[in-house]
């Protein structure tokens, strides 16, 4: 007769030091500081609905005291920010963001009800770190369009803003197809030289159109 | 014949026991290699370096044999060659040390000859080396190192089998009972 | 963490190396665990040695658990593991002739290797005969090369296929392969008092 | 019966039963939420109109343009040879095939930058590599490539440069507009979601 070894007590030892290794790994398992709170579905979908836009006429209210349920803050590095910010913002650079005391921070903001704007030079530079905040579940974080050059230039009469469209990205200034099969001779001749973009105005409902 | 003389004294390993080892065998193989043990490809690539020692242009020319001659390598040089080099040495240790290791031996069903034994092997043999090219592997590359990462062609080999197995048993059974 | 050698953690130089020590941790279990003998291995098919069951599944049901653990861990990423790619029909042909094979030959490959290694001789001529095998096959290749490369649905996993997540697949597994095992031993019991027993 | 046995079935059950309180995102090999953000923050994936003008003048074969806009707007214009995956499409599978072809570089741009780099963020967190934003966009395009200025006066000498460099570009997307209705007839290949590690094959 073919014969095995009845006893299992190998067995059942090896078996504990295979779930005694598994234990250790529970212990040692380091908790990920972050997760994807949103899927990757989720994500698109929010960015399609353009939530998280800041508009530029919306941070009279917050200059003004009259709004303070937003606190701002400044991705660009020290340096920039030493050069001028905007009065009352925070400042932590994009490198700092994922510091444990800035999210510590982040989350009290959002536990007390707080919308943080996030703003740098333009908007494209806080869009990303934006996007990153809502995936991982910071879904009061919010993008100043415009940025801060835009804010720079406008400083002086926020309100006026709301009239223009020239902070929102995303709408073609050009009716593309015409001026790239004109052969190139309408170009610079008819252009004025020193208009940077040619603003066109539009009516606030067209807002949606916004990429943000 | 001396094999069918009493000689009960070795033992198995508990099959638990061997079951549980060999699982920790196959984590430690993903663990270091990323892939799982196999054997019949050591076979295959046996196969087609004869072949190609044999008769090159034929070879050359065959439309399997010649998809692992590609790279102009031997086709020996490879990792699951290595591997079955060690199962075959693995087994000889285990035979040594368990003294099961004795001289060339046909073991059979006391019901049927030795010659049945042997020509039942080469068939299965034969039916088995064809089985692991459509099923890209065999019970160990496929079935059990396929199932354990949850790969669906592991386990649909696996299935096979031994419903195969099953469904067959009865007409086989003068072979075995 | 892991796969150490395709994560270069271990230079892909030592390939070779730890290839021969995993086939000899490998082959010393199968032959300890009486794989080496082909009566072992058919008795699951006729109840009386359930032995390849017991140390099969014990083993998938093992590698499966400690491959969800680990993981979940970080110390090994599924992700980047080989997963054995489905060819649908050619691998479901494949496993009926394997199993046709298995039940006349009463070998597998892996099992022949140590089988030779401890002197039996009907594992050299089932070694033969997958090598004839695999040469037929060859040979006839261009018969079936369209059927060969049918069916191919990628590195296709469980989740993948049948929808079930590994983690309910490996509880499914388990009970399963636990259930078996207590009610193969009583099979086993029984269909034994009626044998002959056999010597090897 | 050994009582061993009977521990035994217990724990394996248990071990297995734990996995499945094991929470594990499944649903594309994503990168980790840290490395994503160091990513972000970083300017390397901007490239901009000159640099795509001149790959695109090279007939670049590792330059893979990809419009985020939506289909109304690529139909009526896009850049020579893009492919359009609205941002709304990005995780269909067939989108799937643009991305992590080997070798090709993919520049994803919009009317501006802001959707561009959006759908660059979700790329980046599948674990795309080589992957880049045009940055300004369209809108940058047309007043840089299609529309140079010239310099000033005082200008210094790169400057000019560029503006000569332009001025052919110009002239290139401008009188050769019948080239960019071909759409790109590539073979696309499909990226693999596992990396395999070895040929398998036992």
């Amino acid at each position: 007769m073919h014969i095995h070894e009845t006893n299992p007590k190998k067995t059942l030892i090896t078996v504990l030091v295979f779930a005694l290794i598994i234990l250790a790994g529970f212990l040692t398992v380091k908790k990920p500081k972050f997760r994807y709170k949103k899927t990757l579905a989720e994500t698109v979908g929010m960015l399609e609905k353009k939530e998280g836009c800041f508009k530029p006429w919306q941070l009279v209210d917050v200059l003004s005291k009259v709004n303070n349920k937003v606190v701002l803050i400044d991705i660009r590095n020290k340096f920039e920010y030493g050069q001028g910010h905007i009065p009352g913002s925070e400042n932590i650079s994009a490198y700092d963001l994922t510091k444990d005391k800035n999210i510590k921070h982040l989350e009290e903001l959002k536990n007390n009800g707080m919308t943080v704007v996030l703003y740098g030079n333009d908007q494209l530079q806080a869009n990303g770190p934006c996007v990153w905040y809502r995936m991982v579940g910071f879904d009061n974080v919010k993008v100043l369009m415009g940025g801060y050059e835009y804010y720079k230039k406008h400083k002086d009469n926020l309100e006026a803003t709301k009239n223009l469209d020239d902070y929102i990205k995303e709408i073609p200034r050009y009716d593309f197809a015409k001026v790239a099969s004109s052969k190139g001779e309408v170009k610079t001749e008819n252009k004025p030289k020193k208009a940077k973009i040619k603003v066109r105005r539009r009516k606030k409902t067209a807002v949606a159109a916004g990429g943000c | 014949m001396s094999e069918h003389k009493n000689n009960g004294s070795t033992k198995y390993l508990n099959p638990y026991f061997g079951g549980v080892l060999l699982g920790l065998v196959l984590i430690a193989t993903f663990f270091i290699t990323g892939r799982g043990p196999g054997a019949s490809g050591a076979v295959k690539s046996l196969v087609v370096e004869t072949v190609d020692v044999v008769a090159p242009s034929h070879a050359e020319s065959n439309g399997y044999f010649s998809r692992f001659l590609a790279d102009g390598k031997s086709p020996l040089n490879s990792w699951l060659v290595f591997e079955s080099m060690g199962i075959f040495f693995g087994g000889l240790l285990s035979g040594v040390i368990f003294g099961r290791i004795k001289k060339f031996r046909v073991e059979h069903n006391p019901n049927i000859t030795s010659k049945t034994r042997l020509i039942a092997a080469l068939v299965g043999g034969m039916f088995f080396g064809i089985g692991t090219q459509f099923g890209r592997g065999c019970t160990s590359g496929a079935a059990m190192s396929g199932t354990a990462v949850f790969s669906f062609g592991g386990f649909l080999v696996m299935v096979g089998i031994f419903a195969t197995g099953y469904a067959l048993a009865w007409f086989f059974r003068k072979l075995w009972l | 963490m892991g796969p150490l050698i395709p994560n270069g953690v271990i230079a892909s130089g030592w390939d070779f190396v730890i290839a021969i020590l995993i086939g000899l941790v490998f082959g010393f279990i199968l032959e300890a665990s009486g794989f080496s003998s082909s009566r072992n291995i058919a008795g699951v098919f006729y109840g009386y040695n359930f032995v390849v069951l017991r140390v099969f599944f014990t083993a998938v049901i093992v590698a499966n658990v400690g491959f969800l653990y680990l993981d979940y861990f970080g110390w090994l990423d599924l992700s980047k593991v080989y997963v054995l790619p489905t060819y649908f029909g050619p691998m479901l042909l494949g496993s009926i002739i394997m199993g046709l094979g298995f039940i006349i030959g009463g070998f597998c490959p892996g099992t022949t290797f140590t089988a030779i290694a401890i002197g039996k001789k009907d594992a050299l001529f089932f070694f033969i005969g997958i090598f004839i095998g695999i040469f037929l096959f060859g040979e006839g290749f261009p018969l079936y090369d369209k059927f060969y490369a049918s069916g191919y649905m990628g590195n296709a996993t469980i989740e993948d296929v049948l929808g079930i997540s590994a983690q309910w697949f490996t509880v499914i597994m388990t009970v399963v392969a636990l259930a078996s095992f207590w009610v193969t031993a009583e099979i086993e019991k029984k269909v034994r008092k009626n044998r002959k027993e056999y010597k090897f | 019966m050994n009582k061993n046995y009977i521990f035994l079935t217990i724990l394996m059950l248990a071990l297995a039963v734990g996995t499945l309180f094991l929470h594990k995102e499944k649903e594309y090999e994503q990168i980790k939420p840290e490395e994503l953000l160091w990513d972000i923050i970083q300017p390397t994936r901007y490239v901009t109109t000159d640099q795509v003008a001149k790959m695109i003048i090279a007939k670049d074969p590792t330059l893979e343009l990809v419009d985020v806009r939506d289909s109304k707007q690529f139909e009526k214009f896009s850049l020579p040879n893009a492919v359009n995956v609205p941002l709304s499409d990005i995780l269909k599978p067939e989108s799937q095939d643009y991305f992590g072809l080997p070798g090709v570089k993919v520049v994803f741009f919009s009317n501006d930058d802001i959707t561009a780099d959006q759908a660059w963020v979700i790329t980046k967190r599948m674990g795309y590599n080589d992957t880049y934003v045009m940055k300004g966009g369209l809108n940058c395009w047309i007043e840089t490539i299609i529309q140079p200025k010239e310099p000033e006066e005082t200008a210094p000498y790169t400057e000019f440069e560029k503006y000569q460099f332009r001025k052919g570009a110009q002239m290139y997307f401008t009188g050769a507009k019948v080239e960019s209705s071909a759409k790109k007839t590539e073979v696309k290949v499909r990226r693999r979601k596992k990396t395999s590690v070895a040929a398998g094959g036992c």
